[in-house]
């Protein structure tokens, strides 16, 4: 048990990785002697070698398709993206290859490839640096996608990827990169899987759905909106798929109110499939229609609007608002 | 036995350093030859053998029984081509895509392989399936379409077939990779066409090859067309000069005679073997059928063209050769028509035979392991189907 | 006014368009001579020449880049990608530098770019040939996405996209190309605008939600419903993005029970933003919880299979039955 | 007046005939040059002429004036650079990405275009912008993050920067493309690094390129970096070899000469203009400061070899040059020291006056004209933003 921030946390869990398993290698750009430009693998290629942590020329579909090679030939390939913009050049080899091999060759083939996409706004940056592109992924069939909040689930989170047989994309909360926490490098039978959600906040009156960056912020929601004598529940899905309904349901049941929240574009984000999915499971327990907080229908913006773009505490208390029937933005609404 | 693998070239450890470097300092043109040489070929269209004493060397081993296999091998898999377009147009299945023509460069490629080597091939190398030892029936199942695959890639030493123009030149690289990593010296091979080769994932192919040293062999089947467009609209030069400027040697070959390729084939491995990466080999052939059975080609193709080509078939020249030695006795004939007639046979039978699979199975093998989510959708389905099977079934719209 | 097929009214849009315009190109894999493996532009280089229907060379990231760099110069560049599968090449173009480049220009540049996309199943073919991806690029903030099902509005709706200055996704529901219809090429203020859903059949018990492909089957299930007493209202989406709520919505008003049906996969899909936008607008007016019936999540499989993916006549009237509280496959259904 | 735009090169007819073919029955190798040449240089690091009979007429107009513009360019450009290091620095910018010491490549192909080219960039072509006529506020816009691009494009002949590696190769082909298709003889000019050249775009765009004589430039910076990856995980052979395999013509130039780069680039555009399609040229040349302002090079840079680069300063040897002429004067020494200063004055001045948007502009140019659904979104906001405006605001977890 120590001290570590959420990006180091990822550190130890991939050199765990590498020291379990052999044939665990890292492909990326940047990772070996610059340790990626977050610091991530910082250290990696020093300690194991250039075999095993391999800076690769600038192409990334040239990285996830030689992955997949890897992959054919018995390794397990952890692919760094450098940033969230930068993974469209492997989209074809993602959805095309990577999630379809295991059911193309009637299970013969096993793709145990783990994605790292730091991910997600508010740092300021420029173009392309800032996206939340997780959608796309939980759309395509044959993918697991998950997405951790804090440096303990960054570190099981990562390892459990890795030992997965199945392709994992997994979504690394840029802007909480710097966040510390106490991280026990103990997995054992009572270490939760990754496809599991998590409670983070126990309530009773709105359950909120999140994951990655927006979980800070939801907890401090919960806070305010506690001053405020509402009870939130603050559920971390974790997994975005395949999605841990069943811990939403049952939340929802009780609170009979849903606030889904997320930084990606909401037109077909993943807060529409929750959204669509827990209206399906418990209509009639629901008091109010399902309500979205997430980033606008546009590209992502230049920095200096990104907080208009961005879902925060007080978008999320408004939505919280709109679906406890209280006085909101909304409240009049014509349309 | 006349199917017997040919033997396998000597082998040689390789070399340890993955990574060649660029010094500026140094006159960069040192290294490169003078000016690439001439298509290889070694058996003319008439049948005659042509002297090259950089290539003939490598195909010293293959003597008339040899040669006689591989015209076996030829006459095989175009006789099974032939079966499987007809069994198409029987109905028995989607689509086919005809090999017609490119046997000498599928056969003499696959004829050069080792069993532990690996090959990642594009839909067409039907005929290097078969040399790879894949069931007659495998062959058909992904096109008769009830099977996502043919067969179990482990089991054969060659992937099941990328349908995404190019993708497996990347798969084959990090194969080979992972090759060099496991400290053995198989080599990957990766079958592509000419239109490939546009392709950004075939050029990024060769990025990673050359800059890991990666023992991969890029072995593209320029059989002149990619459907309706001509090599000519991919590519201004021969395809086989882009590869040395990422810094892997290419081989232009003769893909209508099957020595050659061989030859070729085997000096691309052996280099690989030995630790000094990728070679890029053009293989010149023709498409002499459509693209597939949906495909018109005289919509594109010249007649005139097509019959030049005609007059360059690859098992003919093979067949004259045997006759000049006086090879092509009626055993020789009678047998490899036997084999042929048995396989196309076996293999129709087993189209025929092909069931489609239970309707759950669509479920299966999405991910390595159950999830709730998809489990629950097979279920409900599964309540679905029960319902309809109790109740009389209703027509699609 | 004629009949032509599905496929022979695109054909007939684009050599409108072709004439219109001096600045229409067409571009694409054997699009020339061939006419396209569909034939869709047959006969258009013969007439209009091979400097304006250019076959090009096989890269789609090549295709999609050099028709940004085409729209850049002033031209109106349409694409086609010859199947739905073989897009994916092309996505970071398309989602990083088509969809943004007016955004990120301020408004100077425009992308007046049509993507034709043969696009769904039922036709029995192998991988890739079979897919709905329309989801990906609704979730693309900078892009429009449409989709036809009948002959006239092919016609008209292809020739209102390349007329359109945004870059647009035209999807082509391939296995409705021999459908035949009578077909005006007349182009007038009482066109319907390419962003307008359209209620093709009215009904009063439920709402059906569809696009593409399916309408012919939705159409068939109301026909069907109609005989056991049930009127369905079926509403043919056409634009994806964005989506005509207001249509919809006030359909779902009066009906208070929606089903959603699409080829693709259900996690993610259209179904899901329809569904979670009709319930934030309709709460108090829904009887039931919105069904979607879809492709399962699974990668599309083999076509001996394709029957127990794809929804169909049953499927949806099972869906229906559900939403009017009739007995249906999941009556009883306990998870 | 020093920054005059350098006298464009006789203009030719573009042929019409606009693609190229291969005929397998000629030695494919017939035109292609027994082997490349060397690197081009006319000015050496001491700054001494280096007589170059190919290159040299090509900058024959070159006198001392425009010499000294060249020198006055570099020097700003130097400082502006400098100075937006400063800026980032001290807050104003959130990023920036230093040319230091890629002045000669960019200002002498810059300077060699005509108005009605168009340049398609990466992100670290501010001297190319900003001898294309940007605004010097405009330079910094997009690094402050108060808009999404820093100028109209058309204004100025020069695409927004494209931050994805190599996507602008294939804008700047299809550009090309239209320039044939409009009759007139301006040329696209791609600016890439050396890392870019791995993306399967930018070798897909020298297939279009190719394919379709398209009038484009294709300028490699190859400053020996990509963050911190050397050229040679990239390459194994120097990256001028790349483009002749894809028939297209290349040229090695040494980045650091600004008049090699001058003639390099005349000699580009002249046979773009005349119809004889693509070049691509490889500016050898080195970055001396960090990847961005966010990267730390001590982790990754030799300290021996950013030295050894350090004597080959672009600066420092057209300098030479003048001073050895006797030009260097203290007047020439102050007006260009003047114009630096007041250059990155009216930089810093614009840059501390830009201003954050409107809120409501994030849903602006989003389409071309406005939707229903996201006109919904925005006034949604607006609705939000005045709720907010009335009561007291909250602050963010
Ligand atoms: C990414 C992608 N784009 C388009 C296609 C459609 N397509 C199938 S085969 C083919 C032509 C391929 O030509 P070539 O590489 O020369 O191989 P050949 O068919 O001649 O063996 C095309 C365009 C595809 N399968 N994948
Ligand atoms: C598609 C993509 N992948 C990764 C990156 C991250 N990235 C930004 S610059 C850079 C290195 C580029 O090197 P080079 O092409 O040599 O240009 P230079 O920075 O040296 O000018 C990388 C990897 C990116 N911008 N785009
Ligand atoms: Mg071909
Ligand atoms: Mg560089």
């Amino acid at each position: 048990m120590a001290v570590q921030t959420l990006a180091a946390a990822i550190g130890t869990g991939l050199r765990r990785a590498l020291q379990d398993d052999p044939r665990v290698v890292l492909l990326g750009e940047d990772i070996g002697r610059l340790g990626g430009v977050f610091r991530v693998t910082d250290g990696l290629q020093r300690d194991f070698g250039a075999d095993r942590v391999m800076d690769t020329p600038l192409a990334e579909a040239g990285i996830m398709g030689t992955a997949v090679g890897l992959a054919y030939r018995g390794y397990r390939p952890v692919v760094e993206i450098q940033f969230d913009g930068f993974i469209y050049p492997a989209f074809d080899q993602i959805v095309a290859q990577v999630a379809k091999l295991h059911y193309r060759t009637g299970g013969a083939v096993r793709m145990p490839i783990t994605v790292r996409v730091p991910y997600g706004g508010g740092i300021g940056a420029v173009e392309h640096h800032s996206e939340s592109p997780e959608a796309y992924f939980t759309h395509t069939a044959g993918l697991r996608v998950v997405t951790c909040s804090s440096p303990q689930d960054a570190h099981t989170m990562i390892r459990q990827a890795v030992a997965c047989d199945d392709p994992v994309l997994f979504f690394e909360p840029k802007r909480r990169y710097w966040v510390k926490g106490d991280v026990d490098e103990v997995i054992d039978e009572t270490t939760m899987a990754m496809d599991r959600a998590r409670v983070v906040v126990e309530g009773d009156d709105v359950t909120v759905v999140t994951y990655g960056p927006l979980v800070a912020t939801a907890r401090d929601a919960a806070l305010a909106a506690s001053d405020d004598g509402i009870s939130l529940e603050v559920i971390d899905l974790r997994s975005l798929a395949p999605v841990d309904y069943e811990t939403v349901e049952a939340s929802v049941r009780r609170t009979g109110r849903l606030v889904v929240t997320h930084e990606a574009q909401q037109h077909g984000g993943v807060g529409a499939e929750v959204a669509a999915s827990i209206t399906e499971r418990c209509f009639h327990h629901l008091e109010a229609a399902p309500a979205r907080v997430t980033g606008f229908d546009v590209p992502y913006p230049p920095a200096a609007l990104e907080d208009h773009f961005l879902p925060d505490l007080d978008r999320l208390l408004d939505a919280v608002d709109r679906v406890m029937g209280r006085q909101n933005s909304l409240s009049g609404w014509r349309g | 036995m006349l199917r017997s693998e040919l033997s396998p070239n000597p082998v040689h450890h390789r070399t340890t350093d993955s990574r060649a470097g660029t010094d500026d300092d140094v006159d960069p043109w040192q290294d490169l030859p003078a000016r690439p040489r001439a298509t290889v070929q070694l058996l003319s269209p008439d049948g005659t053998r042509r002297s090259d004493p950089e290539y003939e060397p490598w195909v010293q081993d293959v003597g008339t029984d040899q040669i006689s296999a591989l015209y076996q091998d030829m006459v095989v898999v175009r006789r099974l081509d032939i079966e499987a377009t007809a069994l198409q147009r029987q109905g028995q299945l989607g689509l086919w895509p005809p090999l017609l023509g490119q046997e000498a460069s599928q056969v003499g490629s696959a004829r050069a392989l080792r069993a532990d080597d690996f090959v990642f091939s594009s839909y067409r190398e039907n005929a290097v399936a078969y040399c790879r030892g894949v069931g007659l029936t495998d062959l058909v199942r992904v096109w008769k379409g009830t099977s996502a695959s043919g067969w179990d890639p482990y089991a054969v030493g060659m992937a099941t077939p990328s349908i995404i123009i190019g993708a497996q030149t990347l798969h084959a690289t990090g194969y080979a990779m992972g090759c060099v990593k496991d400290g053995v010296d198989s080599v990957a091979v990766a079958y592509f066409g000419d239109g490939a080769t546009s392709q950004g994932d075939v050029n990024e192919a060769m990025v990673f090859a050359a800059s890991f040293r990666a023992p991969v062999v890029f072995f593209c089947q320029n059989n002149q067309w990619a459907i309706s467009e001509p090599v000519s609209l991919q590519a201004v030069r021969p395809i086989a000069d882009r590869a040395p400027g990422f810094g892997i040697p290419s081989i232009r070959v003769d893909g209508n005679d099957v020595l050659a390729v061989l030859a070729a084939t085997r000096v691309a491995l052996d280099r690989a073997r030995r630790g000094d990466g990728a070679t890029f080999i053009e293989a010149v052939t023709y498409r002499m059928g459509p693209h597939t059975t949906s495909d018109d080609p005289t919509r594109y193709v010249d007649k005139a063209e097509h019959e030049s080509w005609a007059g360059r078939d690859p098992i003919l020249r093979v067949e004259r050769l045997l006759e000049l030695g006086g090879h092509l006795t009626p055993e020789l004939t009678r047998a490899v028509t036997a084999t042929a007639d048995a396989a196309a046979r076996e293999m129709r039978d087993g189209c025929h035979g092909l069931e489609p699979p239970e309707p759950l199975s669509v479920f299966d093998h999405v991910y390595t392991s159950p999830t709730s989510w998809l489990e629950r959708q097979r279920r409900q389905y599964e309540a679905y189907l029960a319902m309809y099977q109790d109740a009389p079934g209703g027509g699609e719209g």
